[in-house]
């Protein structure tokens, strides 16, 4: 297996070079977000409807677009990792699980802090919500399977398996919520509708998501790294490694 | 810069508590993760060390 | 390796948790052999007959069944195999005649009453064919599905320790099947810590463990 | 391969036919957990008829799940999933074939129970109907989902409890579209909306479920 033809998905090369980039990351990560904030909290004007309440967003939708994003992110190294047998892509959505359960939590939380000076209540079971909800259920479920397995392959694919069936699962809950939602409130809230949203509350928005980006890979970065030497220990590299260290 | 003062800052125009309990909780939250993900990272080298010098024996 | 073994396994490797127990293992079964595989507790032999009927995956290598891995060909391969593991896949609810045709069935055979009780009867079990598997002593239930072995019809057995439970009389009647088994060209491939007496048989040993000795044919 | 399929689901059906304790527990579960509702929000019979949909079909989604952590558990305990498994039918079809298997059991007896739970909650015949329609259409939705959650949890510890988790918000669409299907004939605006998307989810989760848990049994025993 050492001498595999994906190199760059050889545990030992990846360990490296997740360790040069982490850096790039987590300061890209910061910067953005001192930005991302500066634009949200000094140059971004009063929301006329909203008052200043509404600078909740610049915080909400970023953790909304990352719970979702690496959900996705996951679903796709589940399915490369079933298909090929990489170890490594396994490890990549262990290694994101936890970050992205973080944003789904996150994005619950803030967008009830919105939701209260907004409709005046902490939860409404909208489409966005609810999905959110199912979200958080679907990380908690999957870290829950991961740790109740103790056999690593078997974790590792049903694991794999089961974030592939919530990624086809997950669009088809959104919809049905939505369908429920109609039916039962007929005209609905709608959570973004932002009535003409300035440019400048966009870019907000835009910095701080690429800020939680630059977050959530240089976190993954850090996590795979103790995943892959627990999980190589048995290796000469890692070996020698721990003899330096 | 359109906030006269710190304080009118700080009080984000009455919904003070819904901005700051929203940022509050995502930094929170990250602050935790990373001192999580450190502490986490220590003790994976430190607990291989020590199976290591075990299995040496 | 010769063209003519119908099982054979190719840089075989397996690995438990994270300790690999055994690796680049090769070797090759011609037809009337029984390969004896042997090793002490833990060393992965149960792992080995796991992989060799296709329960499991091996990290590295493949076993081939009349030279064609056996994820290809798995539907022949599963027809002309036969597997019994450490436990009995006896349904307590059921008599030993249901039981035995349930399985044939789910096999894809037919198998009419009187044969399933023809097998039965063979292995000594007149007296409880019409009871729930319920009542049956631990190596009675184990004569159960060496029936249903022998009532397979199949060309390799795959046995995980098939002498466990058995009494002296059991574990004659054993060596006896597998005797008429090998010496009618059929092939066994089987684990035991038991003694056999398996005169006449061609039998080939394979010791399982870390240190590399690999049985050629 | 029919004939296989159709000894998977006979296998089950002579199994559960006797042990009969299961069986009933399940059911007995179905109606004890319906008739907490009463007790815990009030009698007006207004109240009831509009939580009904909801309580009936939260409560087969518990039901099935209780049986379902034993889908493929006995037969994993005992030997003989591995024995099914080393067939040379296809996987897909044992795990349809235990899937249609529980649905026979443990989903048809639900929709039988139900008008009878219907008519405690004072629900008019017409939404009586269409209770058991839905349960009809959505039923093998939760044996099937639910086979893809026990072959996971095949041989864990605490599995029964981590189904739940693993399950449940998979459940969502089927428990918004039957309970929907039944308000909707409460309030007059007709089930077909609801029905038809139920169906559409039924057969879409017939179609890939078998799968899935199929590739689930041969992870989870290896």
């Amino acid at each position: 297996m050492s001498f595999s033809i994906y190199k760059y998905a050889s545990p030992m090369t990846f360990y490296g070079l997740a360790g040069r980039l982490i850096p790039w990351f987590a300061w890209g990560a910061g910067i953005l977000a001192a930005l991302g904030l500066y634009i949200a909290f000094f140059m971004a004007p009063t929301d006329f409807q909203q008052g200043e309440a509404y600078r909740v967003i610049f915080i909400h939708v970023p953790a909304a677009w990352m719970a979702m994003f690496i959900y996705l992110v996951m679903a796709f190294w589940s399915a490369v990792g079933l298909a090929w047998n990489t170890r490594l892509s396994f490890m990549m959505s262990r290694a994101l699980a936890p970050t992205g359960a973080v944003f789904a939590f996150l994005s619950l939380w803030t967008g009830s802090l919105w939701g209260k000076p907004m409709w005046g209540a902490w939860w409404v079971w909208d489409a966005r919500l609810t999905s959110s909800l199912i979200l958080l259920f679907l990380y908690v479920g999957i870290m829950a399977l991961w740790s109740a397995i103790d056999d690593r392959r078997r974790s590792d694919k049903a694991g794999a398996l089961l974030i592939l069936v919530g990624a086809i699962n997950v669009p088809i809950i959104y919809f049905s919520v939505k369908w429920w939602n109609t039916l039962h409130q007929g005209a609905s809230i709608s959570l973004m509708k932002a009535p003409s949203m300035a440019t400048i509350m966009l870019t907000g928005m835009l910095v701080m998501a690429i800020a939680a980006w630059f977050y959530s890979i240089a976190v993954a970065l850090a996590r795979v790294r103790g995943i892959i030497l627990e999980r190589e220990r048995q290796t000469e590299w890692v070996k020698e490694l721990l003899e330096k260290s | 810069m359109h906030w006269a003062s710190w304080s009118a800052f700080w009080a984000m125009g009455g919904y003070g508590f819904y901005v700051w309990g929203s940022y509050g909780a995502v930094f929170l939250f990250i602050l935790v993760e990373i001192i999580l993900l450190r502490r986490g990272q220590k003790e994976t080298l430190k607990r291989l060390k020590r199976m290591r010098n075990w299995e040496d024996q | 390796m010769s063209e003519i073994s119908p099982l054979s396994v190719h840089d075989l490797a397996c690995a438990r948790g994270e300790r690999t127990l055994f690796s680049g293992m090769n070797f090759g079964l011609e037809a009337g052999r029984l390969l004896l595989v042997q090793g002490g507790n833990g060393r992965g032999k149960t792992s080995l007959l796991r992989l060799l009927c296709g329960l499991a995956s091996p990290l590295e290598g493949e076993v081939r069944w009349r030279g064609r891995p056996i994820g290809e060909v798995r539907e022949q391969y599963h027809r002309e195999m036969a597997y019994i593991g450490h436990l009995n896949a006896i349904k307590d609810d059921l008599t030993p005649l249901e039981n035995l045709r349930l399985s044939a069935d789910l096999a894809g055979r037919h198998l009419s009453e009187a044969a399933a009780e023809q097998s039965l009867v063979r292995l000594g079990l007149e007296r409880c064919l019409d009871l729930p598997a319920r009542v049956l002593s631990f190596g009675q239930r184990r004569r159960v599905i060496l029936a249903g072995l022998l009532s397979a019809g199949a060309l390799l057995w795959i046995l995980d320790e098939p002498l466990t439970g058995l009494d002296v009389h059991g574990v004659a009647l054993v060596e006896e099947l597998l005797r008429a088994h090998v010496l009618g060209g059929g092939m066994v491939v089987m684990t035991t810590h038991q003694p056999l007496a398996l005169e006449g048989v061609a039998t080939v040993p394979l010791l399982v463990g870390p240190p590399l000795l690999d049985a050629e044919d | 391969m029919l004939r296989f399929l159709f000894t998977v689901i006979r296998r089950d059906l002579l199994l559960a036919a006797r042990r009969k304790g299961d069986w009933l527990t399940s059911q007995f579960f179905f109606v004890m957990v319906v008739s907490m509702f009463p007790l815990g929000i009030g009698p007006e019979p207004e109240m009831l008829r509009r939580v009904a949909p909801g309580v009936m079909w939260v409560a087969a989604l518990l039901a099935s799940l209780l049986s379902l952590s034993r889908l493929f558990a006995d037969d994993h305990r005992d030997g003989s999933l591995e024995q099914m498994l080393l067939s040379p039918e296809p996987t897909v079809l044992l795990a349809l074939g235990k899937a249609l298997a529980h649905w026979l059991i443990y989903g048809i007896p639900l929709l039988l129970i139900a008008p009878v739970l219907g008519i405690q909650f004072s629900l008019p015949a017409d939404a009586i109907g269409v209770l058991m329609l839905s349960l009809l259409i959505g039923t093998p939705v939760l044996s099937l989902l639910g086979s893809v959650g026990a072959a996971l949890t095949l041989g864990l510890r605490g599995g029964g409890v981590l189904l739940t988790l693993l399950i449940l918000p998979l459940y969502v669409p089927a428990l918004i579209f039957g309970a929907g299907a039944v308000a909707a004939t409460l309030s007059g605006l007709g089930p077909e909306a609801n029905l038809s998307l139920l169906a559409a989810f039924m057969v879409l989760t017939l179609m890939v479920a078998p799968w899935v848990a199929a590739a689930a049994l041969r992870i989870s025993i290896e």
